[in-house]
């Protein structure tokens, strides 16, 4: 019992100064038959340091890891080279064993960090300020529905065909109780997005529309006729980005005229882990920020005149307002923003360039040599890092053989739209500096045996 | 102890990274490349490394001393924990990878499931909510879709005065009205107030326990078969279970659903506000109701991932997926490592020695410091003091800025509402006796000097990066990112 | 080139400053024919950090290591399991990325850590003082024939043959140049010692005998006797502990009489990294503190009065004495002694000996079990965990065929004395707490199969 | 900022540390059961973790800021290199696996030493020296083999006055006579002295080049035949080639035998004293007498190790081993991680930076400190300044504390011998324009006030976790190790 410094003369002494003379005695309160007496069963005792490590190692092993087979997976999460000293500095015991900077004079660098933090997103998304951070970017896309209909005062969203099923999943699980109205429908493979349905469905009960950019299928296209038909009848535009790196090349959805920009910055800085802990990204125009969910972090003076930072506006928040506040949220995701605000600085804008520009090219050269494999058609006219491939058969199954082949080949649309068969075929492949030449023609070949 | 802003020092030529160079391809991206200014500066490697370990320098942090912050259990962090979250197998994996390449993943998952299953005395738990409060909010989807499924629309949760803002902001989040039930003067919930309220418009009720005054609520049982008679659920806050882990099941107790702050309890790192993790366990009346994806065991020891596409056949009656992969997975595998290192008896160790510890504190310092519930009983993992008694003018405020001065975290302050000027004093398991008596000695001198009217601490701190901070300025005109003051000057 | 932060901007700037306009300017001293006009031929160019990583990966990939295989290697380097959290302090950048303390006020973190660290190691050897430390075992064993001989002023060294044969080669080595006698045999397969040979052999010419406890081939016995010796006719006994974990369960050698006892740290702290760095102890009598080399840290008072730390007696080192010098050594293993002591600190004496009962009750298992393996006999009567086999066939060969099969089980004799013939068939084996039944059973498993 | 003992804090009774419960055996230690109390206090992880932050925190690191100590070469650890270094497949293999399951580790060693060989223009490495100071020793060993071999005896080696203290304690330690050569009065080797004291009894001439005043050696070439010509061998003290690399081969230099230190031209971290790792290239007349063990590249691709069994063989006229095993591995994988990163262009480009900064650093302040060889030609990577010209009763040491309190690590103080109160001031190439520039201010602003006689400038630092300590007491009355204060007074 490694982790606990208590000898059994220190409990001696603090059982007799407290008055009492054994343990049991200070649960006095718990009814006495929901008093456990022993260990609770079928369940094992302390192990060893090097024994933990050991279980927990043979389970980790029986993992494909994606450093380990050419990797073409995204829709949602990416893999990106992530610089060792952004993991060095993170695990700074100063930064991971700190709570919410709840007494800021000894918490400048956990505060000045997240308002560093909200200056990149606000930038990075073409906002005017960014909060401190949400779960993930599914939830941070629900929160931006709430708080349009807090703003607009109407219930209704659109929700376009483009935006990640499981974000749309999670907005109609929590629409189910709230009785908000989404109209949403599954995309079609098609190089054009619903954009154009979507201008002719916005009416003045409509709070926003939410959009995805680049999409689930990886297509981009420019927001500003989206932007201007929601402006038209007062309603909003929510974009959605869960690929920030694309926003190194291409034209950020806040310059586009979104009003809310929210996204799942767990590409920057921060690894796969399977799905979390990720990074919701939130930013508004300035106007909004009262409506903003989620901590935020303020430029202030101390009593000696010193610059110095502070949490900020809470009175929008849980603690200050309890049911009346703007959100539930109390936890952020204080440490994946500390990983995407060093890495971003690491990159810096020539940097964040200079791998968009190569995430771009390599996604290029890929989509050029998988789409000339036969029965593969490509879907997308422009993107990113991402695309769409139809195949001449069941994708999911195609994803299986791969992965029994040492390829992680991309995510079928079947995984991501079970209840969609005409999307069956339909293959979502992400391209990321971390691919090489050498992945990509595995990838084709194998493909190619694959659809033979 | 100033440090720029890398706004100040790094220019958008910088970069601390080297990449490839890219290959010549023609451009995909439409009409749309970007080409105004972001704004992002970069820094060199050397500059990043210093910048950050200059700023990590003026925080406080568990590292470097107790942090006594009642009600957010700052335990040690192991760092085996570290070690295991980053073994490329639990890192570097994608969530929506073929189900056979991450049975390690998902039994991962698996296995820290049945602990929490276990220690709980529940039924089932879903693993997907991300934090504490999402976890209430997982707890309140089953309770509805709980009653939906009887066609039920009760429209009310009761709170108690002393729960965690989260809850009752979690309810109205839901679309809940939320009605108050009052504390009884010993400092636990009104008995016969909730029952008076209970009734057919009651969908839950949303308790802690223990509770946020410290002390475990004796009627408990009691409350929950009354809650159970009248239809509705019981939500348990289990933000406390850390004073009674392998001493009192949950289940045991009638409790319906219950988050469980793996860093709260199972010592994932805060690291400075989160990322948090929230699974909630769950009665067998509403497991069945539980959100997506959800991994299951299978007869071959095999484990499947139960999401969209075979929901029906598993599990028809789950609300839906509430994020949108599998929670907090890198908070697993630290937790899972922190319960296997401890076991079943070394966990029962941890509530006795929370426990003690706090008592220990409570019983040291209840002689200079008012406790107003120092005769309810024995107080479970946490010591609750006030300012009564303090000289004129002299407040919680201060006492805790003081202790800052003496190399301190101070404890939660105006918390739990139901006291003035409250103090709550959570030390942990993982301090020392040592340790302990040293706080002691701090907050009885500091509880000394606020009774003897000593000035001096009112400009408390002195010996930090910053002296007290302008909370007002900071809200009355809100400076939330950095404006380059060369613009600033020019567009005015 | 991410590590150079200098723009070409500010190239230009630096040089116009300078008062030059060009790099070449600077280099105008080097004579013409030896300037490089341009890169040097046949080396690649600057590579990105993923680049770089995956090619040391695919390097450490074709390695074995010791957590990949049943695992049975001592013979001076031990596997031990090092607690993550001494990994973890060690790359705090202020201790990974100091200097020497030669600024004691802002240097103190590392001053009292060696302070620290010389009592602990003068404590677990049983020594009144102990330095700063040393290169590794090896060249502190060395160090102190040669202190021996500043002390005694005699030329002479016994060196014992149960002493690590390649300590034997470092000091053969130096002795050729140095004019040092030092008489020496290779050990013989038998569980006595040569001590009583030894003690026949100590003369008024003797400087030292240096003693190995336990010795290479694991063997323990009491050293009093041999200290006495040494001490009637004025000679010293400086003793060798290449396992320092041993001295958990058995008598230091301070403790027997030994007047310098050196060894090798690794195993407390410092992983097997193929050999280096490591960590070289040194201790000895209060009374030879002088003669000592290496770096020595001191307490003192600071201008104000409070209690700090400084490097200390530094008249015998070679920035001030130069070719007066106790040693040529300047540079320590510093990080290494920070690990140990951090692990040393994790243990305390509990850990210490609870960690030193689990390794000789395993060895003891191990010993038994291997014993009735066909073919196998045990030479040892005692030890403490680690032993030597003799085996019916070429050991060597058989550490070959066992690798092959997965199994790294012992250090052949073969390997160690390459010129003993007699030896050829003899195995060391040394048992951890890292060693499994598994394990065991899967060595003995492979031995019987190969020795069948 | 104080921070007790372990033996004041931790008890021999409390572990951070859990076993498995031994297995019971008979015991087979003999009658060495010890029984006497070792003294050795624990603590548990959290103290443990606590100490040693704390401890940290009261350090100047490369990581905290400029750290421009002479002749040290405190550039930038990049983080890549620690990891690479963990790897288990370099951190957790034993040096005597057989060779088969360790390619990759030999593989590791040769690449290096390919590298090493072809920066310097020579002909082999000897990888296994484990410091600078281990090289030189190398380099005589390899030299007084050679001239064993063909049967000279020669007894004397020649060092320039201005050479590192190590030169001469390693010819001494050798059992070599050692006499200085004289510096010009530009701060170079005294090439006409050198070359009238050359003789058939001079076995080597140890020179540093770059030199410690901070300045190339333009007679290198002409001095490296000189010795030739006399039958003798020049070893070069590689401590400066961080100035020179990819611009300069000593090999074309004529020399024979250099040490690079892989914790200064090539970033192994330094780690508060070590360890470092100081290779030896070697001319073709000295390769031949390397020292085991040795690797060697097969032409089936597979790497040998040549160690004493297969000696004969290979490498007949080795020396022999001179540390156990093959040199500091942990060390190659860093050195080799940060020459692969640079390539051969970066790593020209480190060279030329270093200059750079070091000039701009000379050229910035040699209006108000004395630079004693200013006149002499550029610097390389480090500026020299002098006492002279400060205020009656203020030092070199004055400046250097004052340099405390303004955030940065002083400079190397009264090294090289040869100028009176020297500040040799090593920027490295990892240092921006604008933490030089900051750099420069303070301590222009340190030479103004020792100038002006600023009293207040004598008592610094005040801004240190110590103030200046007393080296004289430590010395005098030394305490090495802690003495229980309970126990000693019972002694007295």
């Amino acid at each position: 019992m490694r982790y606990l410094p208590l000898t059994d003369s220190d409990r001696q002494a603090m059982l007799a100064t407290i008055g009492v003379t054994s343990i049991d005695d200070l649960f006095v309160d718990v009814p006495a038959e929901a008093r456990l007496a022993g260990t609770i069963p079928d369940l094992p005792d302390h192990a060893s340091e090097m024994a933990v490590e050991r279980h927990m190692a043979a389970l980790a092993r029986k993992n494909l890891s994606a450093g380990e087979a050419p990797f073409f997976l995204g829709a949602g999460a990416y893999k990106h080279h992530v610089p060792a000293s952004v993991d060095h500095l993170i695990q700074r015991g100063e930064f991971l064993t700190a709570y919410t900077p709840y007494q800021p004079e000894i918490a400048q660098g956990t505060l000045q960090v997240l308002f560093e933090f909200q200056t990149q997103v606000a930038r990075l998304l073409g906002c005017d300020v960014a909060n401190a951070s949400m779960y993930d970017g599914s939830t941070a896309c629900w929160e931006a529905i709430v708080m349009a209909r807090r703003i607009t005062k109407r219930g209704k969203a659109l929700l376009s065909s483009g935006l990640h099923p499981h974000y749309v999943s999670v907005a109609q699980t929590m629409a189910k109780f709230t009785g908000d109205d989404l109209a949403y429908e599954t995309p079609e493979l098609d190089s054009k997005t619903d954009s154009q349905k979507l201008i002719a469905a916005i009416d003045k009960d409509t709070s926003c529309v939410v959009v995805q950019y680049p999409d689930i299928l990886g297509r981009i296209e420019d927001l500003t006729a989206l932007a201007d038909a929601a402006h038209a009848v007062g309603a909003l535009l929510v974009a959605v980005v869960t690929e920030p790196v694309a926003l190194g090349a291409i034209k950020s959805p806040g310059a586009m005229g979104a009003d809310i920009v929210v996204g799942e910055g767990q590409s920057i800085g921060v690894g796969l882990q399977f799905g979390g802990p990720y990074l919701g990204l939130f930013a508004c125009k300035q106007k909004y920020v009262r409506q903003m969910p989620g901590r935020l972090c303020g430029e202030t003076v101390d009593a000696a005149g010193k610059r110095g930072f502070v949490l900020t506006l809470s009175t929008r928040e849980q603690h200050i307002r309890r049911e009346k506040a703007t959100s539930n949220i109390c936890t952020n995701s204080g440490l994946c923003a500390l990983a995407f605000s060093i890495h971003m600085t690491l990159l810096g804008e020539k940097g964040l360039r200079d791998l968009a520009t190569l995430n771009h090219a390599l996604a290029v050269q890929a989509a050029n040599r998988l789409a000339n494999v036969p029965g593969v058609t490509l879907v997308n006219d422009a993107f990113f890092n991402e695309f769409t491939l139809v195949l001449s058969k069941d994708a999911r199954d195609v994803t299986r053989s791969l992965a029994d082949k040492g390829v992680l080949g991309g995510v079928s649309l079947g995984r991501l739209f079970p209840h969609a068969p005409q999307l069956g075929q339909g293959l979502v492949v992400a391209v990321t500096e971390t691919v090489t030449a050498e992945d990509i023609e595995a990838f084709a070949a194998a493909l190619t045996e694959e659809l033979a | 102890l100033e440090e720029k802003l890398i706004f100040e020092i790094g220019s958008t030529d910088t970069t601390g990274v080297d990449f490839a160079v890219s290959p010549a391809v023609d451009s995909r991206l439409g009409n749309l490349a970007r080409t105004d200014a972001i704004g992002l500066p970069g820094l060199s490697e050397q500059e990043t490394v210093r910048h950050y370990t200059r700023l990590s320098r003026q925080n406080y942090a568990i590292d470097l001393g107790l942090f006594p912050l009642g009600s957010c259990t700052m335990k040690h962090n192991p760092r085996l924990n570290e070690k295991v979250a980053r073994m490329p197998g639990f890192a570097d994996i994608h969530p929506l990878q073929p189900q056979s390449t991450v049975q390690g993943a998902l039994g991962v998952i698996n296995e820290l499931a049945v602990w929490l299953i276990k220690l709980t005395g529940m039924h089932g738990v879903a693993m997907t909510p991300k934090a504490g409060a999402h976890g209430e909010l997982c707890g309140l989807l089953c309770i509805r879709a709980a009653l939906e499924a009887r066609g039920d629309a009760r429209q009310v949760v009761l709170v108690p005065e002393s729960a965690h803002g989260t809850n009752p902001a979690t309810a109205a989040f839901c679309g809940y009205k939320v009605e108050d039930i009052p504390a009884t003067p010993d400092g636990r919930v009104d008995l016969e107030a909730l029952k008076a309220r209970l009734g057919p418009d009651v969908a839950a009720v949303m308790i802690t326990n223990p509770n946020t005054c410290g002390l475990f609520e004796r009627d408990m049982k009691v409350i929950s078969d009354a809650v159970h008679a009248a239809g509705a659920f019981v939500y348990c806050d289990g933000a406390n279970f850390n004073a009674i882990v392998g001493r009192v099941r949950p289940g045991d107790l009638g409790v319906d659903a219950m988050h469980i702050n793996l860093h709260k309890t199972f010592s994932t790192p805060h690291g400075g506000g989160g990322p948090g993790s929230g699974p909630v366990v769950l009665s067998e009346a509403l497991a069945p109701f539980g959100p997506l994806p959800y991994t299951a065991r299978m007869e071959d020891g095999s484990i499947h991932l139960i999401e969209e596409e075979n929901v029906g056949a598993e599990m028809p009656q789950s609300f839906g997926r509430m994020s949108a992969f599998h929670g907090q997975m890198g908070m697993f595998t630290r937790a899972l490592a922190y319960i296997l290192s401890h076991g079943a008896d070394g966990l029962r160790q941890v509530a006795e020695d929370a426990v003690l510890n706090a008592n220990y504190v409570l019983r040291s310092l209840d002689d200079v410091l008012d406790a107003p519930f120092g005769a309810s009983g024995p107080c479970m993992h946490e010591a609750l003091f006030s300012d009564k008694g303090l000289a004129e003018g002299f407040t919680t405020l201060d006492i805790a800025k003081g202790l800052i001065d003496e190399g301190f975290h101070p404890m939660t302050m105006y918390f739990p509402l139901v006291v003035h000027g409250a103090m709550l004093v959570e030390p942990t398991e993982t301090e020392s006796k040592a340790a302990l008596d040293q706080f002691i000695l701090a907050l009885r001198s500091l509880a000394e000097r606020a009774k003897a009217g000593d000035e001096a601490l009112k400009g408390a701190p002195y010996h930090a990066p910053r002296r007290r901070l302008d909370e007002t300025l900071a809200a009355r005109k809100p400076v939330l990112s950095w404006i380059d003051p060369d613009l600033a000057e020019a567009a005015e």
